[in-house]
């Protein structure tokens, strides 16, 4: 039943594009809004019949799951949550991801954000992944969480020396000295690893310059795909891999499915979303093809003229 | 043609309520959740915002201006209450009075008289809401120009500069191991050396021509000229990756909308 | 001149005064032996280098049984104690194969996590088995000390100096009347080319000036380019519309633009509604912007400063309204954007460039010199460290190691 | 005497802060001087509010333009501040604004996250406009940027390896997935750090002039 929508949907989206390239062989440009209901059909279509293909890790990817494989039993790892809900798709299965195989390798987790519009969204992950999925993690001891604090590099440039100057309670108000997880951390540089995940400002750039660096911390980004190329000249000194867009997310994924048998009925939303990422760039490239064949048209009949 | 925008704005409506109606009707309720109207409700008001920001693509219209007043409103408000609740309370009252402390539940630090000055230049940067106070709320735009052009200062020197300074000396030649094997293993993998060199290769030469690009005090001419042009070339082809890297991202947020359209709010998909 | 350097050494002598006079503070501790796995040996305890001095960092070799012989050990035990022979208290644990550990604290004496400065400090380090631990031999006294310099940044320090001792000669040549050569760029001659194209058209000219805060190098570089813009418009009689994003940069832009029609000498054509506040919220500036290219149709729009995700959006908007578009921003991840949808794009620093370029000013031709002398300085440092990273010679590099 | 003060409190602010990362000594005042930005960057976000209110405000009075509109967002500015500063529907005043249950949960998930994402979301279509209308063969520089994003975009999809997967192991750098990663590690990689080398030095450069007082643009006229 789904094959047929989808190659229905498939052969309208064809005719469509064929449609236009004759419209663009007379050498006329196309009104933009046909393009934005053209992107929206196929991301639709293609959400609607599910399509998933395999994906094969690439090493900067396999860098940072190693690194968390790897990590001896109860290291500490930090992971900020530093983007907002109009971010989420792209860098929340990273988070979700990085949270399941930190805690299946029993690391000791802190987790916090530097933007007020990321406190729900941690939230989000802890109620829906780290408590179903872990029950047995206990609060304090395996895992903790700071919550949002303002100031971005501000608060970046305090904890890199003292976590408790910054942050009096954990988010829901219990003194760090009573939360088992700080007793032996007194700044960022214990950490073993931190994990920014985010795509703005402050974001993953800014926990390397002022926490990585100065703090030879080792770092791993989850990274929105728009900051991911500038985020590359860091790597692989100032950052030992890094996690780019959905596809850097849906590889982390199948890297989680390959190596542990549980996680093989979690969800996994980043490969999921490769379907439609798929349709969505072949639309795109059909559209580059298309520009470029009215361009040269258009300037072989004014030559022409 | 004053009747237009009155059908409209009554369809809307009409669509709305029902919506309301149907997902109320099919609403999940368990003790801890909110009443199956509100729930209802609440994911009908998502979706007529999510489907009123995108009629923005055909044309601007009242209902796209709603939309984006609101959220005007409500992101302003909704900064302001975590900034108050989070650093204010969090991080200021407990320096300052223990009274407050205990009232606002949070553990008392100890009295640092010198965390009056946070609060004396907060005061003043909101002098500039008052007409004739503008002036002193400079003060406090200075202390931010000063803090952040002095976090800045040391550590974009150390990791923008001198970390990638050297990050870029690498030996041309990586484990060398004749001729032969040089041309036989175009692969990417570590044993590939064609590959590894040319990559060492192209990232000293794209550096630096494109320092050169960026050079402002000579000529384009000659040598100089050949190597500015090589470095454009070589951001084009980084722009070129930016770009098309980006666009995965761009689509996600828009499978992440669509989902939500024809997930929760229509059953589309499960 | 004079002032800067007596200003920076007040600052020295200020902070080295502050440095010295901080506090100082207390201990706990004990001691017993057990043989069940071998001991850590050779352990050493010393201060923490390049710190404030509330910390002392522990290393051992690992016992016989860590990994070998009857290979044992769960977790070595990290004991501290004032006194040698005291009671030594737990302060912290390590994993098998660990040979290292930091005792490190809080600056703030009434903190429960303080760790005192200047205080003898004896250690001790055990390996522990599930039947119990073997401790080594105690060692001490070791006390936390600040040092005065982090020489881990040393590098910085001296890149720093020599990037100002630069910059300053540069400004003080600029400001002495030395003419200093910029080459001329390709985006700034379509400036002027752009505003008469307006003027023929009768249309009016936008100018975007970003998203930063008044103090962002983009803004204030392209407040020097606004000048340059509304002197032109001044003169050649066309509207010009400044929609800002923060109201602090708008005042800063309404004097620009006033000045730049006084220096036209046609004071009585501005009109101070040109430059406005629209909004502070990202998209709903967008929306503004795209209102204004929608319904007043300007012929060329100029976007300088700094822009994030928006950035796309105007100026597609932009080019379907058929304007001349001309872009420049710092910000890397928008330079894409611009290259693709704009006429011209000023390329990161390129925006700086012009701005000095435009605005003729001696600091900021004089920093932009420094600039160009320290990326030479980049050159010719790549250039030996690969000459280096040939031949072997690490200390090259270590010259330009930061942090630990 | 109104430029001077800034200037000096400018200089005083960045030097110390410049100071604290050389000398450990002066930590604590590095970390002072980031908690004071910290808590006076929330009086940015309150300027941010009350300079919303008043420009809405004014618009409603002198009806002006779309005022209906801004009557919208005074209401819900209102609402949502009155339920985030008193924390309506929290259990326990110790808890976070946006606990389960809360008000301001119930404002973000329903208004500010389908608000803010759609609006990111718009960019999808304004990606493939873009394409279409921009990347165009126009001059060489034009090409090899189009070529660039080209095999970027196959690359970063299951189809790049389908068109090329064929090629044999030895030469697998031509495998369009491969291809793709090479120029984000070489090329993408040079590219942006040497913008980054000369963006960072406008930074220090900037910071550098702002601290020892020689640019005052941010400070705007003597008069206002």
């Amino acid at each position: 039943m789904t094959n047929i929508g989808l190659y229905f949907s498939i052969g309208i989206i064809v005719i469509g594009l064929l449609a236009i390239l004759r419209y663009s062989l007379k050498g006329k440009d196309i009104d933009r809004r046909i393009i934005f209901l053209f992107m929206f059909i196929t991301v639709a279509s293609s959400l609607l019949f599910k399509m998933e293909f395999p994906e094969k890790p690439t090493l900067i990817v396999k860098k940072v799951f190693n690194k968390i494989e790897n990590l001896p039993e109860g290291s500490r790892i930090l992971i900020s949550f530093d983007f907002d809900p109009a971010m989420k798709p792209e860098v929340m299965p990273m988070a979700n991801a990085f949270v399941r195989h930190c805690m299946v390798k029993k690391h000791k987790l802190y987790i916090m954000t530097l933007w007020a519009t990321g406190q729900a969204l941690m939230l989000e992950s802890i109620e829906e992944v780290l408590k179903p999925e872990f029950p047995d993690a206990v609060y304090g001891e395996d895992y903790t969480s700071l919550g949002f604090k303002a100031g971005g590099v501000g608060v970046l440039n305090v904890i890199i020396t003292d976590f408790r100057k910054m942050y009096a309670t954990d988010e829901h108000g219990t003194p760090l000295d009573e939360i088992p997880l700080f007793a032996e951390v007194t700044s960022a540089k214990d950490m073993d690893l931190i994990l920014p995940i985010g795509g703005g400002a402050p974001g993953p750039k800014e926990w390397i310059l002022f926490v990585g660096d100065p703090g030879k911390v080792p770092i791993a980004p989850g990274l929105a795909a728009v900051v991911a190329p500038l985020i590359y000249p860091y790597y692989p000194k100032q950052a030992i891999g890094l996690l780019g867009g959905v596809k850097g997310a849906a590889e982390y994924e199948s890297e989680l499915l390959r190596n542990y048998d549980q996680f093989k009925d979690m969800d996994t939303p980043a490969l999921s979303m490769m379907g439609p990422q798929t349709m969505a760039h072949i639309v795109i490239i059909a559209f580059i093809i298309i520009g470029n064949i009215t361009y040269f048209r258009k300037r072989r009949m004014n030559d022409n003229a | 043609m004053r009747k237009a925008p009155i059908i409209i704005t009554a369809v809307v409506a009409a669509l709305f309520v029902l919506s309301w109606l149907l997902k109320s009707n099919g609403a999940v309720v368990d003790e801890n959740s909110m009443s199956a109207i509100s729930q209802g409700f609440w994911i009908t008001l998502s979706a007529f915002l999510t489907l009123a920001v995108m009629s923005f693509l055909y044309q601007d219209n009242p209902f796209y201006k709603f939309a984006e007043h609101l959220y005007v409103g409500v992101s302003a408000a909704y900064w302001m209450c975590m900034g108050f609740w989070t650093t204010l309370v969090g991080n200021l009252v407990p320096r300052l009075s223990e009274g407050l402390s205990n009232w606002f539940e949070v553990p008392y630090v100890g009295f640092k008289p010198h965390f009056i000055i946070p609060l004396v230049f907060g005061f003043l940067l909101l002098m500039r809401l008052s007409p004739k106070g503008g002036w002193i709320s400079r003060w406090s735009l200075a202390f931010i120009v000063g803090t952040t052009a002095g976090l800045n200062l040391p550590r974009f020197l150390s990791s923008d500069f001198i970390s990638q300074i050297s990050a870029t000396f690498m030996p041309l030649l990586v484990n060398w191991q004749g001729i032969g094997s040089f041309f036989s293993d175009f692969s990417l993998s570590a044993s590939g050396q064609f590959i590894g060199i040319l990559s060492n290769l192209v990232v000293f030469l794209g550096v630096f021509c494109g320092i050169i690009y960026f050079f402002f005090s000579k000529e384009h001419k000659g040598a100089f000229g050949v190597a500015s042009r090589f470095g454009i070339w070589i951001l084009m082809i980084t722009f070129g990756a930016s770009f098309g890297y980006t666009v995965m991202g761009r689509i996600s947020l828009l499978v992440g909308r669509l989902t939500f359209i024809m997930g929760d709010w229509l059953g589309l998909i499960s | 001149m004079l002032k800067h350097i007596i200003m920076l050494v007040l600052m020295v002598g200020l902070m080295t005064a502050v440095g010295w006079a901080q506090e100082e503070g207390t201990a706990t501790d004990s001691v017993v032996q057990q043989t069940l796995a071998a001991p850590p040996t050779n352990v050493q305890a010393f201060d923490t280098p390049n710190d404030n001095g509330h910390s002392i960092t522990i290393e051992w070799d690992i016992s016989a049984d860590d990994g070998q012989g009857l290979n044992n050990v769960v977790k070595y035990l990290i004991l501290r104690s004032a006194t040698p022979d005291g009671q030594f208290a737990e302060i912290g644990a390590a994993t098998p194969g660990a040979t290292t550990f930091k005792n490190s604290g809080v600056k703030d004496d009434e903190d429960p996590n303080y760790f005192p400065r200047e205080t003898d400090f004896y250690y001790t380090v055990s390996a522990v088995t599930a039947d119990g631990g073997a401790e080594s031999e105690v060692v001490g006294p070791v006390r936390g000390e600040g040092q005065f310099f982090d020489t881990r940044n040393g590098p910085v320090l001296v890149g720093c100096l020599l990037f100002t001792i630069f910059t300053i000669f540069f400004i003080r040549k600029a400001k002495s009347g030395a003419k200093l050569y910029i080459r001329p760029l390709a985006g700034i001659d379509a400036v002027d080319e752009a505003i008469g194209r307006a003027t023929e058209m009768g249309k009016p000219i936008l100018y975007i000036l970003g998203l930063g805060s008044a103090a962002d190098i983009a803004t204030i570089a392209s407040f020097t380019i606004l000048g340059r813009v509304a002197k032109k418009v001044a003169e050649y009689q066309t509207s010009l519309i400044v929609p800002c994003y923060d109201p602090i940069v708008m005042t800063v832009a309404q004097e620009t633009v006033k000045t730049g029609y006084y220096d036209a000498g046609r004071p009585d054509a501005y009109n101070e509604d040109d430059v406005f506040f629209l909004t502070n919220q990202q998209f709903a500036y967008v929306g503004g912007v795209n209102g204004i290219m929608v319904r007043q149709k300007p012929a060329t729009n100029f976007y300088l400063g700094k822009f994030y995700a928006e950035s796309l959006i105007m100026a597609e908007t932009g080019s379907s309204a058929g304007a001349i578009q001309i872009s420049g921003t710092d910000e890397v991840t928008q330079i894409p954007f611009f290259v693709v949808a704009c006429d011209y794009t000023l390329i990161g620093e390129e925006l700086y460039a012009a701005s000095a370029y435009l605005g003729g000013d001696p600091t900021l031709l004089g920093t932009l010199k420094g600039q160009d002398w320290a990326k030479a300085g980049v050159i010719i440092s790549i250039i030996l460290g690969i000459i280096a990273a040939v031949t072997g010679q690490t200390w090259f590099t270590e010259l330009f190691h930061v942090g630990n | 005497m109104k430029r001077l003060i800034p200037v000096l409190i400018t200089s005083i602010v960045g030097t110390v802060l410049v100071f604290s990362v050389f000398f450990p000594m002066a930590e604590t005042w590095g970390e002072d001087f980031s908690l004071f930005f910290d808590i006076i960057a929330v009086f940015a976000f309150f300027l941010g509010g009350g300079n919303l209110v008043r420009v809405h405000l004014i618009k409603v009075l002198n009806k002006k333009g779309d005022w209906k509109f801004s009557i919208v967002t005074l209401i819900a500015f209102a609402i949502t501040l009155t339920a985030g500063l008193f924390k309506f529907g929290s259990v326990d005043i110790a808890a976070s604004v946006t606990a389960e249950g809360t008000w301001m949960q119930t404002i973000f998930n329903n208004i500010i996250a389908p608000l803010s994402s759609t609006m990111y979301a718009l960019l999808a279509f304004f990606v493939a406009s873009a394409s279409y209308r921009a990347f165009r063969a126009k001059n060489r520089e034009a090409t090899i940027l189009l070529i660039a994003a080209f095999i970027i975009l196959l690359g970063r999809t299951p189809l790049g390896m389908f068109m090329t997967g064929w090629i044999p192991e030895w030469f697998s750098i031509a495998q369009i997935p491969n291809l793709a990663v090479w120029i984000m590690n070489g090329p993408n990689l040079a590219g942006q750090r040497a913008i980054l080398i000369g963006v960072g030095l406008g930074v220090v450069a900037m910071s550098l002039r702002l601290i020892l007082g020689m640019d005052r643009t941010y400070l705007g006229s003597d008069h206002d």
